[in-house]
């Protein structure tokens, strides 16, 4: 029996990683995602099969209630606020998380760790390491929620000993775990839970809301380490494989993000860019600037591009914000009908989440083969009449490669003032995301298009037809 | 040395040897687990084969991340997820005993939460992936 | 019932309490492993530990061969060369214990011809890749 | 003390892991190798140290003579004769296998895998597998060293319902095994033996030399299987994740040589193109042809790529045979004195191994950033002046592409015939392996130069300087 079950909770892990696997090529994706959902149902009747699980009342109530919720939110939610999804989905895990462990800690004879009061040292720990985690999941993503969705101020909220206090509150919490494997009193749990809740809240107002994809993928990292933990306790091969593949997927992704902004880690977490300039990045340095800047109309937009042979579009968060997607595929649509070459540049940090410009396009229709990655399509620019930025900034800043000083300095970036025009569609002369100034507005082949992306856009449309 | 004097030491002497055997075979039966832990201590434990599982569970999980295309970093995020909320099977555990108590409670609210994940990560990955499609032939 | 009678009833029951006792105490002993083995067919089996490895292994075998450039697909052959013969670890079990036998001729003979392989695949793929040079500056 | 020895094992079996990993790159490669002598290191020092290896004198010689034997031919061998050697080495291994198998048939204690006349079952299947595959391996192994050293005929040898007995014996096999776990004789383990070192020689004599490099690809599949097996019959991970790598690595070279073929494995086992016309490759259908072709000198060569601004080498096995990579480089080094842009273009099954061509260009210091994979380099033949081809055949033919009937129909080619003109080495108007005539040599822009890969190429040097 237990053999069994053994075995088919290693079919749902090999179900998971195929399921993951799946998401190599747009092709296979769908499929991956069946995948992973046969394996969720194999992990989940394998355990209501189990010999411990009895009454399936509550279990049915629960999932049917979760599933509805779950489902609901799903189909509803707009496309552009998928940062925020992922964030607030997220947070609830940390509180399952946290649940699952008070259960353990309450009935520990259900899962063979013990009796109440008398828990083995090694489960203890587990137990005390993942409801800390769960804990600091939680507070952590709810606190990215707000920030990415703008409940609270999306600045960093800083003050004197900061780092100071988290990091005794830090050690106070080490200190309760290690007393927690002596002591196993109840209100010890409760005060891990609180003093964690704290921390995970500390810990993340710090940080600027555009660094929130960072802290959030970290933090899935983390709770994939919690699950293989869990594992371990419970001898759950499913348990200690999906742990593994959450925490790798964490983990590359905060690596493949900090690499996009040549950023280490430790400087996301610290406090980032607004930091350092004391000040958020709305406000940053780069604010406003005295020089002219040759602005153009939604005609001249036109024109230019459908007198072009070949056009590339850079997207970026201004995309996402405008919610400019589908016009901008009606415009490109109006320019391939012209004869006019059209492609997508995608840089890895564009917008606000990997991917994040990637599925908005897809949302559009725009066939996922005009839609190439830096590394593709950055040769091209120097043979492409026009580069039309509608609301990127940063990953076009060309102060990456060429100032030592900027705070972007390293990061790759798309090399857009190699065409022959570049057209920039943003509202004002603000800076991004890194609150950064940008040299391209002003140079002699720049042609700015204020106003909201998606006006904007639409106008040209309008003009082209 | 009369009969009754007899009587009572041989009766004693039965009751020892009684005691003697039950506590032999109180004995053995303490005795059986301790041998199997002791084999199990001797022998290799479930832990290092756990370890083995979750050190090669890190390689696979580095390459097949590794290996997903960055136009689907967004989808990855949503099936991670999902698929993080397997740990409802500890909360079906905590929510499967037939007698109400706190920890059954504990359960359902994880099982409620872990449903929230699964399914709305599973949907919402599919409405992104349902959305990307090939190029068509010209119309 | 004379007294003799009595003293050989009370040393019969003695006796028999003795062998009760007895026979207690080796099932005791004889039980000892039986519980183990049943701890061990009930609970999950190392099997099922060690096919969980070789399916992860299959896994990252997978990964890790595709991600091997093909211009250096000649000395991957000569490291699996090599690492195959891992089975070495069988041959010196089988060489080990200190009484000859023909196990222990057997054992001798495979750790020849497996250190044969590990010398001769290690050094072979190691002359391969040292040839490996990047383009160096014009002379 | 076993836990100790198990996480041991699993140092070494993650070294192994490693050492393939570090193969991704010509620049990690070698440190790879270091990781794998470590591994093996790990797990000898382990084994030594259990309890029950107690004399190392019949050990520490067998390592040392093992040793020698194996350090001295790997740094005698020429790398022209690496196929030879593989299969040469492998062999050994299959040896190596039956002998452990033996030896933990006549005395399974020492594996704790019951007694001498009384092995559990599963152990026996195990055992019993391991001794079959490990024979196979060995003969199977022996003739494709043979036919590929150039000892016993390379030409496919076949008879009448060799299918048939080749059928039968296995069947035989089949039983004997069964039969086997009921007797536990020491009479069936060695009639095992026999049987199946029979079956390796039957089972590989019908292939055509040139085919072995499949084979032994995948004799080396299944002995990583076979040591899979082994491993769980010692409850050993470090053999099974080793014989999963191995496994793997097989499995996936013959697939990329089939690919590279565009054959499927069936066909070459069973056969082969030599089977198919009813002849050996040499004696081919292509065999001459009436038309003319143009015929040049080397003074003509020299003088051709010398004026040419980019040469584009495609070596075959015909450079192997002909050890011309010494003076290929030095006629790449003088033409690139001379201005000329120098590549070189690997097909994926160009000589008679994986990477063949790769180790002999390496070994004559070319630098591996001028040496280009078919996907890489293929496109460029249309910008590039001259092809020049030395000692490959069947690798530019453009049948493959055209002509259905032609038995290569659907394999990849390298485009040679897309240059402005192409030069081909060999020695007379012989077909290559796949015994196929290649259209290239009558085309216009093509010139042969007839004769010996080395001398022609030292000629052209000679012309040159
Ligand atoms: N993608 C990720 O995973 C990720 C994760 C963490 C951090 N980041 C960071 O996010 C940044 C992304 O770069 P990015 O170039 O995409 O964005 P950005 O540098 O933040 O610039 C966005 C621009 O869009 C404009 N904009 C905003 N709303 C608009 C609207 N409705 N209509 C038109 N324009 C609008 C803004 O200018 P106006 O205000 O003048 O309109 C702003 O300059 C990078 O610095 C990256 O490091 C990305
Ligand atoms: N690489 C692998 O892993 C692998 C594995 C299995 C099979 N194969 C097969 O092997 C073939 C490889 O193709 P290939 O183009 O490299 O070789 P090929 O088609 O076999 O042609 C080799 C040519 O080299 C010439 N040659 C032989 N010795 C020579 C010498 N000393 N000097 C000059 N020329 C000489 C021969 O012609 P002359 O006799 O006229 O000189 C022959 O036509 C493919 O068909 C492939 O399917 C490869």
């Amino acid at each position: 029996m237990e053999n069994l079950s053994a075995f088919a909770y290693l079919i749902a892990a090999v179900c998971f990683i195929m399921s993951l696997r799946g998401l190599s090529s747009p092709d296979t994706a769908r499929r991956g995602n069946m995948f992973g959902i046969a394996g969720m149902v194999i992990a989940i009747v394998t355990t209501l099969a189990m010999p411990n699980v009895l009454s399936y009342e509550l279990i049915i109530a629960g999932i049917l209630i979760g599933g509805a919720i779950g489902t609901g939110i799903a189909l509803k939610i707009q496309m552009t606020a998928l940062p925020q999804l992922v964030a607030a989905f997220h947070s609830l895990v940390g509180l399952a998380a946290v649940f699952v462990a008070g259960a353990a800690f309450y009935a520990p004879e259900a899962y063979g760790i013990g009796e109440a009061g008398n828990i083995g040292a090694a489960s203890l720990i587990e137990m005390s390491l993942g409801t800390a985690i769960g804990a600091i999941t939680f507070t952590g993503s709810i606190v990215a929620f707000g920030k990415l969705q703008g409940i609270f101020r999306s600045a960093p909220v800083t003050f004197a000993g900061q780092h100071m206090l988290n990091a005794a509150l830090g050690g106070l919490l080490v200190l309760l775990v290690i007393w927690m494997c002596v002591d196993q009193s109840a209100t010890l749990f409760w005060a891990i839970v609180l003093l964690s809740l704290a921390i995970g809240f500390l810990l993340i107002i710090p940080i600027g809301g555009a660094d929130m994809p960072v802290v959030v993928s970290m933090l899935n990292s983390y709770s994939g380490w919690a699950a293989c933990g869990i594992g371990f306790t419970l001898a759950n091969t499913a348990l200690i494989i999906t742990g593994a593949l959450v925490g790798a997927s964490g983990a590359i992704l905060s690596y493949i993000m900090c690499k996009g902004m040549n950023r280490s880690i430790i400087n996301v977490i610290l406090g980032g860019f607004g930091a350092d300039a004391g000040a958020g990045p709305a406000a940053g340095a780069g604010g406003e600037d005295d020089r002219p800047v040759k602005a153009g109309s939604a005609d001249d937009a036109a024109f230019l591009m459908e007198n072009a042979s070949s056009v590339i579009i850079v997207p970026g968060y201004g995309m996402a914000v405008a919610q400019a997607q589908h016009a901008l595929r009606e415009m490109g649509d109006l320019l391939k009908e012209a004869g006019v070459k059209v492609r997508y540049a995608i840089h890895p940090v564009a917008g606000r989440m990997p991917g994040h410009m990637n599925v908005l396009l897809a949302e559009a229709n725009v066939p996922y083969d005009d839609v190439l990655e830096l590394e593709e399509i950055n040769r091209d620019f120097a043979q492409t009449d026009i580069a039309f930025v509608i609301g990127a900034n940063d990953v076009t800043n060309p102060a990456a490669k060429t100032d030592p000083a900027s705070p972007i300095f390293g990061m790759p970036i798309l090399d857009v003032e190699k065409a022959g025009q570049v057209l920039f569609i943003k509202r004002s002369m603000a800076s991004g995301y890194a609150g950064v100034q940008n040299e391209l507005f002003f140079r002699d082949n720049t042609m700015m298009l204020f106003g909201d992306a998606k006006h904007v856009v639409e106008d040209i449309v309008k003009s082209m037809e | 040395m009369d009969k009754q004097q007899i009587i009572d030491q041989a009766n004693e002497l039965a009751s020892q040897a009684q005691q003697l055997a039950d506590t032999i075979g109180s004995n053995a039966v303490e005795a059986a687990p301790a041998v199997a832990s002791v084999a199990e201590a001797t022998g290799t434990t479930p832990f290092v084969f756990l370890f083995t599982a979750f050190v090669l569970a890190c390689f696979v999980g580095y390459y097949v991340v590794w290996s997903v295309t960055p136009a689907l970093h967004s989808p990855l995020m949503g099936v991670t997820n999902a698929i993080s909320s397997v740990i409802i099977v500890g909360a079906l555990i905590a929510a499967g005993p037939s007698d109400m108590n706190l920890s059954k409670i504990f359960g359902f609210i994880a099982v409620v939460l872990a449903s929230i994940n699964i399914f709305g990560g599973f949907v919402v990955t599919n409405r992104m992936l349902s959305m990307f499609k090939k190029k068509q032939k010209k119309a």
